[in-house]
C-alpha cells in the first residue's frame, strides 16, 4: 500500500467529523455547565460544515477507496446530507428537553456525533468489516446514550434491552457474514457480488448466511419478528433519545441493508426476496394491530414505525432499481415525519412533564392550534394520506411492487395501512376533538418552533411537489447501483 | 485418528461442557470461570487452525481483561443469588428443545451434500517461519486502515460512555477538595447557635446507621 | 293575438294572480289579494268561453304545438305544449269558470280567515295546474299537471294546518294519489319505450294501432299484452286521481279542507282529471277490452258501494263528498263502456251541480257558524232561502230528475252501460240502478235534514261542545264553531249567494242543451275514439241524445225515474215523517251500519297493513339489517375483530429480555426451516 | 482428519448453547451477557475455520475486529448493568419488565 | 377568459382557505368569515366560465391542461373536464358559497379553521372533478378526508368521533383498493396514470376487469353510498354541522357516482355489464330498503341521509342499466340530473333543518311541532324543497328519478317497478316528517320561541329554491352541457374489451 496512492478526499466529511469530535470532546472538559451552549453550538456548526463538505464534493459517480473499505457514491451522499440535516434537527429539538432533565452535557454531544460517525461508516462501507464497525459504533453510542439518563429506570431498562438483544442480533449477523465469507471467501461486497455471479460461490452456504444476515438486517430496521425491542426502547428512552434512534439511524439502516442485500447478495435476489415479504407482512400486521392498542403515544409511535418497515422493505422486495429508490424516498419521508411528530412531543414536554400519552395531547387543537396542524400534518402523513409526502412514500413502494407483480401483497398492504390510519386517527382525534384538559402554555423555543414548522410544513410541500425528492432518489439510487 | 483430532475432540468435549456449565452455573462466578475455560479451549482450538496471533490475543483480552471485568463486577455488586436461581430449569424442555432444533437444524445444513464443506481443502501447509502475526498487522494496518481507526473510535466510545453512564457524584462518598479547604472561612465553620437543653432524638442515630449500612 | 299567446294568456293569467297573491300577500292586503286572482281567473274563464265558442261554430282550429323544450334526452325532445281541442275547451270552461265561482264564494267564505291571501294564491294555483293539466299535448306535460294539482290539494286539504284530521287528511291524499302515480309513471314509462319513442299524444295514437298484439314479459316467461298493461297503469293514476276504489278513501277525508276547495277540487275539477286521462287516452283504451273491464269494475264498485256510505254520515260534508265518489264511479262506469264522450258530459253537469251543492253546503256550515253536523241543523229553509232553492235544485240534478243536467249525463251512461257488451257490463248495469236509487235517498236524506223539519240547533246545545270533526282549543281560531244559545241561522252574503245562483242555472240548464253536440253529435268527433263496432254501448245513448225533450219525456216510463222517485219518497218518509224507523234499522242492522259508518274497515286495513306494515318493515331493516348485522356485525365487528387481535397480539410484547430473544432465535429458525426445507426433511 | 465440518459444527454447538442460555436464563443478567460473548465466540470459530480452509487471512482480521468490539460492547454493557444495579437493586431479567405491551 | 380556468377553480378557494386560516384564532372571527365569503365568491365566479364558455358542441375534455408533475413516479397534471364534470365543479362552487354563508354565525367555535376547511375542501372537490389523471385524481379525492373529517369531528354532534371515524376509515377503505388498481392499469397502460389512456385499453381479460371493477366499486360505492355499505353516512350526516352535511350530500356522494362514470364503466365496460345485475339489485334495495329505513327515523337528519342514500341508488341504478352492452342514454343522463339535482335539494333540506337547529338545538322531530306557526316563510321553502326531495314535477327532484324510471323501462319492467316506489316512499318519509315537524299546534316552549329566518337564511332559501326551481322547469339548460360526454360514454362502454 502506498500512502501517495491513498485517496482520502471521499473520506473527507468524516475526518473532518472525527477530529471536530475530538476537539469537542477534549474542549468540552474545560466548559461549565452553564456554558455548555459551546458545546451545541460547535456540534452543529460541525454539521454544517460536514453538510458544506459533503455537498462540495459530490460526484455524480460511486468512488471506492481506503483499499475498498470505503465507497463514496451519490447514494451515500444524499443519505449522509440527510443525516446531517436530520442530527442538527435533533439537537436543536431536544436543546430544551435535554436541559430540562440535567442531560445537557458534554457526553449527549459527544456520543451523538459518535453515533453520526458510525452511521456514517455504515452508509459508506464496502466491506463486511467496516461496515460491522460503523454498525457497533452507531449502537454502542445509541445504547449509552439511553443510558445516560440514568435516574430513569425505564431509560436504564430501555438501553439494557436494547444492549442484550442489539448484541444478540449482531451475533446473528456476524455469524450469518461468517457464512458468505466462507462460501465467497471475500469480505469486500464487491468481491462477494463477484463470487455469486460467477457461480463458484457456495449455494447453500450462501443462503443459509442469508437467513442469519436477514435477521440481524431485520432488527436494524425493526421489522418483525425482529422488533421486539422497538416499542421497549422507544417507550423506555427519554423523548429526545427516542427521536435520536428513530431519525437518523433508519437512514444507516437503510442503506446498511442496501450496500449487504442489494450490492453483495444482489444476486440472491430470489432468496431474501421471499424472506423479506414475510418480514414485510408480519411488520406491516404486528405493527398498525398492535398499534391501535397502545395508549402511549411514544409506543405507538414505535409500532408505527414497525409498520413503516415493513412498508420500507417492499421496496426492497421489488428488487429492483424503482423499488431501491422508493425505499429510499420512503426512508427519507419517513424519517422527515416521525422528525415532526416527535419534536411536537418534546416540544410540548417540559421540566418534570412528559408528553408520551394520548392524554398528554387532549384538545391540542385549543391550546395551540398551530402546532396542532404540525402534529396533525405529521400524522396523516404517516398515515399515509395525501397530499402529504407519506401518501408519496407508500404510492412509490407499492407502486415497485405492483410493477414486479406482486399484486397480492400491494393489497395485503393498503390494507394494513387501513388499519393503520384508525390510530392516526384517533391521535388527530384527541387533539381536534377532546377538550382541554392540561392548559399549561407550551414554551417551545424560537428556533425549535421555526425550524419545526419548517419541519412539518416541508411535508406538505413535499406533497404537492415530490418530484425533485423522488427523481434524486432514484438517480442516486440508478448511479449508485451501477459500479458494484 | 490423528493427533489432531485428538486435541480437537477432547477441546472440543471440554469446551462443551465448559459453555454448558456457563448457562447452567449457579454462581455467576462459576460461570465466568467456565467461560474463562472455554476460551482457553478455544485458543487451543485456534492453534489448531493456525491463527497464533488471534489465539493469544483471545486470552489475552478475553481472559485478561473481559473477563477479569466481568468478575469485577459481579463481586462489586452485592448479588443474591438464590433469588436468581428460582425456577431456573423450568424452561428448560423449551430451550433445551429449541436448542437442540437449532444443532439439528445447523448440523444437517452444514453437513448436507450441498453444503459441499469437503470441498474445502486446508490451504497448503505454511511455512514454519511465516508469522501470521506479521501477516495479519501488515494487513490491519493497510488494508483494514479504516476499521482499524474505526477499532480506535469504539473504544474511545466505550470509553467515554461506561464513564459518561457510571461516574456520578456520590453523597456518600468523602473525597478533598484542596481549592475548597484554601478558601475556606471563620463564618462557614462555625456557627454559634442557642441550643435548647433536650435529649438527642431517637432517629439521628438511626440515619447514622443507616449511612454506615 | 296568434292563438298560441292567447292559450298561454289563459293558462298562465290564475299563475299570475297566484304568485302576486301568495309571494307579496302580506304587502298588498286581503282586498287585493282577491281582486288579483279574481281577475286573473276571470280573464281565462272569459277566454275559455271565447275559445268554446270557437269550437262550437267551427271556428277555432285544434291547435298542437310545443311551447318550450323542457328536455332533450337519447335523441327525444321533451317540449312543454299545448293541445286545445274540443275537449280541452269544454274541460277550460268548466274550471276556469267554477273556479271563478269558487273565488267569489272565497271572499265570503274565508273573509275571517288569516291566511285569506294564501289561499287565495292557492286556488288560483290550482287552477293554472289544472288548465296545463287539461292543455297538454303530451303525457309529461300532464303528468306536471297530475301532480301539481295533487300538490295544490295537498296544500289546500292542510289549509289548517293546526288542526291534527287535517294534516293526517292531507299526508293520506297526497299518498294515496302517489300510489296512483306510481302506475301512472309506469305507464307514461310504457308508453314511452313502446309507442314510437314521443311522449306526445299524436305520435302515440298513430303508433297504437300497429301494437295491437305486442306483448310484453314482466314477469320471465309470462306474455302479457303490452296496450293491456299500459292501459292498466295508466287507470291505476286515474284511480288515484279520480278516487276510484280501492285507491278512494283519501277524498272522504279530504273534506277538512275549507268548503270551497271541496267544491272546486273535491268535486268539480281535480277528481275529473283522472276521468279526463282516460278519455284522451281513449284511443289506446279502446284497444284493450280488460282494462275496459277493469275500469268498469272499478267504476261500478264505486259507483254503488260508496253511495251506501253516504246514507249514514252526518257530516254534511261528507255527504256531499261520498255522492262525489258514487258519481265518479259512474262516469268510469262510462269509460268502461266506452262512452267516453258520455262520461265527459257527466263530468260538465256534474261539475255545476256538485260544485253547487258544495258551496250550498258551505253555505249552510256559514250559517250555521262553521257547524257541520246535519243532526244539528233542520228547518234552515226560512232562514237561508237563496241557499234552500239552490241546494234543492242541485240536488234534483244530481238524482237525475228529468230535464235537469244530471238526468241527461246520468241516463246516458245507464244507457251506455246497459247496452255494453263488455264481460264486467251485468254487474255494472245493476250497480249504476241501484245507485240511482241510493243517491237519491241520501241526498234528500240530506235535503230533508239540512232544510225542512224540526230546527234542530235549539235543543242541541249540550251536543256544541262535543260536536263535528274539529276541535277549536285554540285561541287565536277565529272560527267560533256552532250556533251560540243565541244565534240564529242567518243567509250568506251576496258573495256567497251569488256564485250559488249562477252555478244553478247550469245545474238545471247544460244538460238540456249540450246532450245534443256533447253525445250525439260531433263535438267530440276526431279527439274521442270509440270503436263502436267492438264496444257498441254508446250507440244507444247517441240515438237519445239526438232529442233532449224526447229523452225527458221517455223518462217517466224508464225504472231509473222510479228508482230516483222512490229514494226521494224514502228519505221523506224517513226523515220528515217517521224519524223512529231509522234509528229502528240502525238498531236491528247495527253490525251493517257499523260496515258502513267504518266504511268498510278500508282505512283501518290500509292503516295497518300499509302504514304500520311499512313502518314496521323499515324499522326492521333499521334496526336488524343496518345496526345489528351492518353496523354491529361487519362494521363495529371487524373493528372488535381488529381490537381483540390487537390486545392478543400486544401480549406477544411482555416485557422480558428472554422471551424478545426467543421470538427472534424462533425467527431465525423458522425462516431458516423454511428455505431448508429438503434439506432437513430429508 | 480434521475438516471444516468438525468446526463449523462445534461452532454451531456453540451458539445453540448460546441460545440455550438466553432461553434458559430468566434471572441473572450477567449470564446473559456471558452467553452473548459465547455467541460471539461461535462466530470467531466460523471465521478462523474459514479463514484456515480458504487460507486467506481476512476472516482473522475480522475476528480481531470482533474481539475489540466484543470488549468494547463488554465495557458498556456492564456499566449499564452497574447502573441497572444502582436504580433497581436488582439484575434479575425479570424485574426488567415494565416496559411492555 | 383565463388561460387555465381549471387550476383556478382549484386553488382558488385552498389559497383563499389558506388565507383563512392565517387568521388564527377565534378574535378574528369576523375577518374570517368575510375574507371566506370573498374566497367563496370568488371561488364561484371563477367557475361560472366552465359552464358558459362551455361548448356543448364538443366532445371530449375541454380547459385542458396538461404538465408533468411527478415524471419520476409517471404522474401528469392533467387537467379537463366535460360535460359531466363540469356541472359538478360549478355545483361545487355553488355550494360551498352556500356553506359559507351557513355557517356564518352559526359557528362561534374556531370559526377560521371552519371556514378554511370547507374551502379547502372545495378546492379539492373541484380538483377530483378535473383531474385526468388517476393518481391527481385520487390525491384530490383522498386529500378531501382530512378537512371532512376535522369538520366532523371538531363541529359535530355528540357522537361526532365515532362517525368521523367511521366516515374516514369507510372511505379509506374502498379507495385503497382502488389505488392498487390504478397502479395496475398503470403498468398496462404503458406506465401512464392518464385516465383517458386507462380508457383506451383495448384488452382486458375479463376476470381483470372483474377485479378491477370491485376495486372501483369498494372505492366508489362507499362514497355513494350504496347499500350494505352506507351506514356511515347517516351517522356522519347527523353528527356534522349544517355546512358539512350540505356539502356532504351535495358533492361528496355526487364523486362516488361519478367515479363509476369516469372510471368503471369506460375502463371495465365487459365487468359492468356482467356485474350490472348486482349493482342494479343493490341500487333498488337502496331505493326500497332504505326509502323505508328512511320513514322511521326519529332524527331529521338521519331521516334526510337515508334519503340521500336512496335517492344516490337511482344514480347508480341509471348508469348501471344496460341493454345488452349499450347503456341508456336516458337512465345515466337521469342518473346525472339527479346528481345535480340532489345536490341543490339535500343541501336545501340540510339547510333547512339547520335552521331549525340553531334555533332548538335537537334533531328530534318529537321536539318540534307547529313551526309553520312561528316560521311561515320558513315552512313554506321547506315544504318546497320537501317536496322537491319527494321528486314533485317541476321541480329538480322529478327530472332524475323521473329519466331513470323512464330508462329503466325500457330495459326491465320489474326494475322500473321497483324504482317506482320511491314515488310513494319518497313522499311518505319526507312529508310524514314535514307534517310532524311543519304543521299542528305549536309543539313545546322552545317552538314558541322560534323566530322566523333571518335575512341571511332567507337569501340562502331564494337562492336554493330558484335553482330547485329553475332546474325543474328547464333542465335542459344542464342536460344539454351533457349530451355529447354521455354518447361518447356510452359509444365508448359499447365496445367489449375482452
Amino acid at each position: 500500500m502506498n500512502w501517495a496512492d491513498l485517496n482520502l478526499m471521499p473520506a473527507l466529511p468524516e475526518m473532518f467529523l472525527l477530529g471536530a469530535l475530538s476537539v469537542i470532546l477534549i474542549l468540552d472538559l474545560f466548559i461549565s455547565d452553564a456554558k455548555r451552549g459551546i458545546t451545541y453550538a460547535l456540534s452543529l456548526l460541525t454539521l454544517l460544515v460536514c453538510a458544506v463538505i459533503q455537498v462540495s464534493t459530490f460526484e455524480p459517480f460511486a468512488t471506492v477507496t481506503l483499499s475498498g473499505m470505503f465507497v463514496d457514491d451519490p447514494l451515500s451522499d444524499i443519505v449522509k446530507v440527510a443525516m446531517y440535516g436530520v442530527t442538527a434537527l435533533v439537537l436543536i429539538y431536544t436543546r430544551q428537553y435535554v436541559k430540562d432533565r440535567g442531560l445537557f452535557k458534554g457526553e449527549y454531544f459527544t456520543l451523538t456525533l459518535f453515533a453520526l460517525l458510525g452511521m456514517n461508516l455504515m452508509v459508506s462501507a464496502s466491506n463486511f468489516v467496516s461496515l460491522y464497525m460503523g454498525l457497533e459504533l452507531l449502537s454502542l453510542s445509541l445504547y449509552s446514550l439511553i443510558a445516560l439518563q440514568r435516574e430513569s429506570g425505564r431509560a436504564i431498562e430501555a438501553a439494557m434491552k436494547y444492549f442484550v438483544l442489539g448484541a444478540l442480533a449482531s451475533g446473528l449477523l456476524l455469524y450469518g457474514v461468517s457464512m458468505v465469507y466462507g462460501a465467497t471467501g471475500s469480505l469486500e461486497l464487491a468481491k462477494v457480488a463477484q463470487a455469486i455471479a460467477s457461480g463458484s460461490a457456495n449455494q447453500t452456504l450462501l443462503v443459509f448466511g442469508l437467513v442469519f444476515i436477514v435477521a440481524g438486517l431485520a432488527f436494524k430496521l425493526g421489522a418483525v419478528p425482529f422488533h421486539m425491542w422497538v416499542p421497549d426502547v422507544y417507550q423506555g428512552s427519554s423523548t429526545a433519545m427516542t427521536l435520536m434512534i428513530g431519525a437518523a439511524p433508519k437512514l444507516a439502516a437503510f442503506v446498511f441493508v442496501i450496500r449487504i442485500l442489494v450490492q453483495g447478495l444482489g444476486e440472491m435476489v430470489a432468496d431474501w426476496q421471499g424472506m423479506l415479504v414475510i418480514l414485510a407482512v408480519l411488520s406491516m400486521a404486528i405493527g398498525n394491530l398492535t398499534a391501535i392498542a397502545q395508549t402511549n403515544l411514544k409506543r405507538m409511535l414505535a409500532y408505527s414505525t414497525i409498520s413503516h418497515m415493513g412498508f420500507l422493505l417492499l421496496g426492497l422486495i421489488a428488487g429492483n432499481a424503482e423499488g431501491y429508490s422508493a425505499a429510499l424516498f420512503y426512508v427519507i419521508v419517513y424519517v422527515l415525519t416521525s422528525l415532526a411528530g416527535f419534536g411536537i412531543l418534546l416540544g410540548l414536554s417540559r421540566a418534570g412533564f412528559e408528553c408520551e400519552t394520548l392524554d398528554d395531547l387532549k384538545g391540542l387543537n385549543g391550546r395551540n392550534s398551530w402546532y396542532a396542524l404540525l402534529m396533525l400534518l405529521a400524522l396523516f402523513s404517516m398515515a399515509g394520506i395525501p397530499p402529504l409526502a407519506g401518501f408519496y412514500a407508500k404510492f412509490a413502494v407499492i407502486q415497485a411492487i405492483v410493477n414486479v407483480n406482486l399484486l397480492w401483497l400491494a393489497v395485503v398492504a393498503v390494507m394494513m395501512s387501513l388499519i393503520g390510519a384508525f390510530y392516526y386517527l384517533r391521535a388527530v382525534k384527541v387533539m381536534y376533538f377532546d377538550d382541554v384538559q392540561d392548559n399549561s402554555p407550551i414554551a417551545i423555543p424560537g428556533d425549535m418552533k421555526l425550524v419545526l414548522s419548517l419541519n412539518a410544513v416541508a411535508l406538505l410541500v413535499l406533497g404537492a411537489m415530490p418530484e425533485r425528492l423522488i427523481a434524486m432518489c432514484v438517480e442516486a439510487m440508478k448511479q449508485s447501483l451501477v459500479v458494484l | 485418528m490423528s493427533f489432531q483430532a485428538v486435541v480437537f475432540y477432547v477441546l472440543s468435549l471440554i469446551l462443551i461442557v465448559a459453555a454448558f456449565r456457563v448457562v447452567t452455573a449457579k454462581n455467576p462466578v462459576h460461570a465466568a470461570l467456565y467461560l474463562v475455560l472455554a476460551f482457553f479451549t478455544a485458543s487451543g482450538h485456534w492453534l489448531l487452525l493456525q491463527a497464533e496471533f488471534l489465539a493469544i490475543a483471545l486470552v489475552l483480552v478475553y481472559v485478561g481483561a473481559v473477563m477479569v471485568l466481568f468478575l469485577f463486577v459481579v463481586m462489586m455488586l452485592d448479588i443474591n443469588i438464590e433469588k436468581l436461581r428460582e425456577g431456573f430449569w423450568q424452561n428448560f424442555p423449551l430451550a433445551g428443545t429449541v436448542a437442540l432444533v437449532m444443532v439439528a437444524e445447523m448440523v444437517l445444513i452444514l453437513s448436507s451434500p450441498e453444503a459441499n464443506l469437503a470441498g474445502f481443502k486446508a490451504g497448503a501447509a505454511v511455512a514454519a517461519d511465516a508469522s501470521n502475526v506479521r501477516e495479519l498487522g501488515r494487513q490491519l494496518y493497510t488494508v483494514y486502515l479504516l476499521p482499524f481507526e474505526a477499532a480506535a473510535v469504539v473504544l474511545l466510545v466505550a470509553m467515554v460512555a461506561a464513564i459518561g453512564i457510571t461516574m456520578r457524584k456520590r453523597a456518600d462518598s468523602k473525597y478533598i477538595n484542596p481549592a475548597e479547604q484554601v478558601r475556606v472561612r471563620r463564618n462557614d465553620r462555625v456557627r454559634v447557635v442557642q441550643v435548647q437543653a433536650v435529649k438527642p432524638e431517637a432517629d439521628t442515630a438511626s440515619d447514622t446507621n443507616e449511612q454506615q449500612a | 293575438m296568434d292563438m298560441k299567446s292567447l292559450y298561454l294568456l289563459i293558462a298562465l293569467s290564475p299563475l299570475v294572480g297566484s304568485v302576486i297573491a301568495g309571494l307579496f300577500g302580506w304587502a298588498i292586503g286581503r282586498r287585493a289579494a282577491h281582486v288579483v286572482t279574481i281577475l286573473g281567473v276571470a280573464v281565462s274563464a272569459v277566454l275559455s268561453i271565447g275559445v268554446l265558442k270557437g269550437f262550437l261554430d267551427g271556428s277555432t282550429q285544434v291547435f298542437n304545438a310545443p311551447v318550450y323544450t323542457w328536455l332533450t334526452v337519447g335523441g327525444f325532445e321533451f317540449s312543454v305544449g299545448f293541445l286545445v281541442d274540443s275537449l280541452t275547451a269544454m274541460m277550460l270552461v268548466v274550471v276556469t269558470s267554477v273556479s271563478l265561482m269558487v273565488h267569489i264564494y272565497t271572499i265570503g267564505y274565508m273573509h275571517e280567515d288569516p291566511g285569506y291571501q294564501r289561499f287565495f294564491s292557492y286556488i288560483s294555483l290550482f287552477t293554472f295546474s289544472m288548465l296545463m293539466l287539461v292543455m297538454s299535448n303530451n303525457f309529461i306535460q300532464l303528468f306536471f299537471g297530475w301532480e301539481a294539482v295533487g300538490l295544490v290539494s295537498y296544500l289546500l286539504i292542510g289549509f289548517w294546518f293546526k288542526r291534527p284530521t287535517a294534516i293526517f287528511a292531507n299526508l293520506k291524499a297526497f299518498l294515496v294519489n302517489r300510489v296512483g302515480d306510481f302506475g301512472f309513471l309506469l305507464g307514461i314509462g310504457l308508453v314511452l319505450a313502446y309507442f314510437g319513442g314521443s311522449l306526445n299524444y299524436s305520435d302515440v295514437f298513430a303508433a297504437a294501432p300497429a301494437l295491437a298484439s305486442k306483448t310484453i314479459q314482466i314477469i320471465p316467461g309470462v306474455e302479457w299484452s303490452l296496450l293491456t298493461v299500459t292501459c292498466i297503469l295508466l287507470f291505476i293514476g286515474a284511480m288515484g286521481k279520480s278516487a276510484q276504489f280501492p285507491l278512494h278513501v283519501w277524498l272522504p277525508d279530504s273534506m277538512e279542507g275549507p268548503t270551497p276547495i271541496s267544491a272546486l277540487i273535491h268535486a268539480a275539477t281535480m277528481v275529473t282529471a283522472g276521468i279526463f286521462m282516460v278519455s284522451r287516452m281513449s284511443p289506446l283504451f279502446e284497444m284493450s277490452d280488460t282494462a275496459l273491464n277493469v275500469v268498469m269494475v272499478a267504476g261500478s264498485i264505486t259507483a254503488l258501494f260508496m253511495g251506501f256510505l253516504g246514507v249514514v254520515q252526518n257530516d254534511i260534508k261528507r255527504v256531499v263528498a261520498y255522492s262525489t265518489l258514487s258519481q265518479l264511479g259512474y262516469m268510469t262506469v262510462a269509460l268502461g263502456a266506452s262512452a267516453y264522450s258520455v262520461a265527459m258530459f257527466h263530468v260538465m253537469t256534474h261539475a255545476f251541480f256538485k260544485a253547487l251543492l258544495f258551496l250550498g253546503a258551505g253555505s249552510v256550515i256559514m250559517g250555521m257558524h262553521h257547524d257541520q253536523d246535519m243532526r244539528n241543523m233542520g228547518g234552515l229553509r226560512k232562514y237561508m232561502p237563496i241557499t234552500w232553492i239552490t241546494s234543492l235544485l242541485g240536488s234534483l240534478a244530481l238524482i237525475g230528475t228529468p230535464f235537469f243536467s244530471g238526468f241527461y249525463s246520468k241516463d246516458s251512461i245507464i244507457l251506455a252501460v246497459e247496452n255494453s257488451n263488455l264481460a264486467a257490463s251485468g254487474f255494472a248495469y245493476f250497480a249504476v240502478i241501484a245507485g240511482v236509487f241510493v243517491t237519491a235517498f241520501y241526498s234528500f236524506r240530506m235535503y230533508f235534514l239540512v232544510f225542512h223539519g224540526k230546527e234542530r240547533w235549539m235543543e242541541n246545545h249540550a251536543h256544541h261542545e262535543h260536536h263535528g270533526d274539529h276541535d277549536d282549543e285554540e285561541p287565536s281560531d277565529d272560527h267560533h264553531h256552532g250556533l251560540g244559545p243565541n244565534d240564529k241561522p242567518h243567509e250568506s252574503p251576496w258573495v256567497v249567494t251569488l256564485p250559488l245562483a249562477l252555478l244553478a242555472i247550469p245545474s238545471v240548464l247544460i244538460g238540456f242543451f249540450a246532450i245534443h253536440p256533447l253525445v250525439g253529435g260531433e263535438f267530440f268527433k276526431g279527439v274521442i275514439y270509440t270503436n263502436l263496432e267492438a264496444h257498441p254501448g254508446l250507440e244507444a245513448a247517441m240515438h237519445h241524445a239526438h232529442d233532449a225533450m224526447a229523452m225527458g219525456l221517455h223518462a217517466f216510463v224508464t225504472l231509473p225515474f222510479w228508482l230516483a222517485a222512490a229514494g226521494v219518497a224514502l228519505a221523506w218518509f224517513f226523515y220528515m215523517k217517521a224519524p223512529h224507523i231509522p234509528a229502528a234499522i240502525k238498531q236491528k242492522f247495527s253490525g251493517v251500519h257499523t260496515l258502513l259508518e267504518n266504511k268498510y274497515y278500508m282505512d283501518e286495513l290500509y292503516f295497518a297493513v300499509f302504514a304500520k306494515g311499512s313502518r314496521a318493515l323499515g324499522t326492521f331493516f333499521w334496526k336488524v339489517g343496518d345496526m345489528l348485522l351492518i353496523d354491529g356485525l361487519l362494521v363495529n365487528g371487524s373493528a372488535r375483530l381488529v381490537g381483540s387481535v390487537s390486545r392478543a397480539v400486544r401480549k406477544l410484547q411482555t416485557g422480558f429480555i428472554y422471551s424478545y430473544a426467543a421470538v427472534m432465535i424462533i425467527g431465525v429458525l423458522v425462516l431458516m426451516t423454511y428455505w431448508f426445507k429438503p434439506l432437513i426433511l430429508r | 482428519m480434521l475438516s471444516l465440518t468438525h468446526f463449523l459444527v462445534l461452532a454451531g454447538i456453540l451458539f445453540a448453547i448460546s441460545v440455550l442460555g438466553i432461553f434458559l436464563n430468566r434471572k441473572n443478567l450477567i449470564i446473559l451477557l456471558m452467553a452473548i460473548e459465547l455467541m460471539l465466540l461461535a462466530v470467531n470459530y466460523n471465521f478462523i475455520a474459514f479463514s484456515h480452509y480458504l487460507s486467506d487471512t481476512a476472516g482473522q482480521i475480522f475476528v480481531f475486529f470482533i474481539l475489540t468490539v466484543a470488549a468494547a460492547e463488554s465495557a458498556i454493557g456492564l456499566a449499564i448493568l452497574v447502573v441497572l444495579f444502582r436504580k433497581l437493586d436488582s439484575i434479575n431479567v425479570e424485574d426488567l419488565g415494565s416496559l411492555k405491551g | 377568459m383565463f388561460a387555465n380556468p381549471l387550476s383556478l377553480v382549484i386553488w382558488t378557494p385552498i389559497v383563499a382557505g389558506l388565507l383563512v386560516l392565517a387568521t388564527g384564532g377565534d378574535q378574528r372571527a369576523p375577518l374570517a368569515r368575510w375574507l371566506a365569503l370573498a374566497g367563496a365568491v370568488l371561488g364561484f365566479l371563477v367557475s361560472l366560465p366552465l359552464f358558459t364558455q362551455f361548448d356543448n358542441l364538443h366532445g371530449g375534455m375541454q380547459f385542458v391542461e396538461n404538465m408533468p408533475w411527478i415524471e419520476s413516479l409517471g404522474i401528469n397534471y392533467h387537467l379537463g373536464v366535460d360535460g359531466i364534470s363540469m356541472l359538478f365543479i360549478v355545483l361545487n362552487s355553488f355550494t360551498t358559497l352556500m356553506v359559507i354563508l351557513a355557517g356564518w354565525e352559526v359557528i362561534q367555535k374556531r370559526t377560521a379553521q371552519y371556514m378554511a376547511a370547507f374551502l379547502i375542501m372545495s378546492g379539492l372537490i373541484n380538483g377530483a372533478f378535473a383531474a385526468l389523471d388517476a393518481i391527481l385524481f385520487y390525491v384530490f379525492f383522498e386529500g378531501m378526508l382530512i378537512p371532512m373529517y376535522l369538520i366532523i369531528g371538531v363541529w359535530g354532534g355528540p357522537r361526532r368521533v365515532y362517525a368521523s371515524i367511521k366516515f374516514f376509515l369507510y372511505t379509506l377503505l374502498g379507495s385503497l383498493l382502488m389505488l392498487v388498481a390504478f397502479i395496475y392499469l398503470y403498468f398496462q397502460a404503458g406506465k401512464s396514470f392518464d385516465i383517458q389512456a386507462f380508457q383506451a385499453l383495448k384488452q382486458i381479460p375479463l376476470q381483470v376487469q372483474i377485479l378491477l371493477f370491485i376495486a372501483f366499486f369498494l372505492s366508489f360505492a362507499v362514497k355513494v353510498p350504496m347499500w350494505p355499505v352506507h351506514t356511515w353516512l347517516p351517522d356522519a350526516h347527523v353528527e356534522a354541522p349544517t355546512g358539512g352535511s350540505m356539502v356532504l350530500a351535495a358533492i361528496t356522494l355526487k364523486i362516488g357516482a361519478y367515479g363509476f362514470l369516469r372510471f368503471a364503466l369506460p375502463i371495465v365496460p365487459d365487468a359492468s355489464i356482467e356485474l350490472s345485475p348486482i349493482i342494479i339489485g343493490l341500487s333498488l334495495v337502496a331505493v326500497v330498503y332504505i326509502g323505508l329505513v328512511a320513514l322511521v327515523q326519529t332524527d331529521m337528519k338521519k331521516l334526510v341521509a337515508y334519503s340521500s342514500i336512496s335517492h344516490m341508488g337511482f344514480v347508480t341504478l341509471g348508469m348501471f342499466l344496460f341493454t345488452g352492452s349499450q347503456m341508456n342514454a336516458w337512465a345515466v343522463e337521469g342518473a346525472l340530473v339527479q346528481m345535480v339535482s340532489h345536490g341543490f335539494v339535500s343541501a336545501a333540506m340540510f339547510f333547512c333543518i339547520g335552521v331549525m337547529y340553531d334555533r332548538v338545538h335537537s334533531r328530534n322531530i318529537a321536539d318540534y311541532g307547529g313551526v309553520a306557526n312561528k316560521m311561515p316563510i320558513f315552512a313554506a321553502f321547506m315544504m318546497l324543497f320537501g317536496m322537491a326531495n319527494s321528486g314533485l314535477p317541476a321541480t329538480s327532484g322529478f327530472v332524475g328519478e323521473f329519466m331513470v324510471i323512464m330508462g329503466a323501462v325500457q330495459v326491465n319492467f320489474l326494475v322500473a317497478a321497483l324504482a317506482a316506489t320511491t314515488l310513494i316512499f319518497g313522499a311518505a318519509y319526507t312529508l310524514w316528517m314535514y307534517k310532524r315537524v311543519i304543521f299542528g299546534e305549536v309543539g313545546n316552549h322552545h317552538v314558541e320561541e322560534m323566530k322566523d329566518v333571518n335575512k341571511r337564511e332567507f337569501l340562502i332559501l331564494v337562492i336554493l329554491a330558484v335553482t330547485v326551481l329553475g332546474m325543474g322547469l328547464y333542465p335542459q339548460l344542464f342536460v344539454e352541457k351533457m349530451h355529447l360526454s354521455v354518447n361518447e360514454l356510452i359509444a365508448h362502454v359499447a365496445q367489449s374489451k375482452l
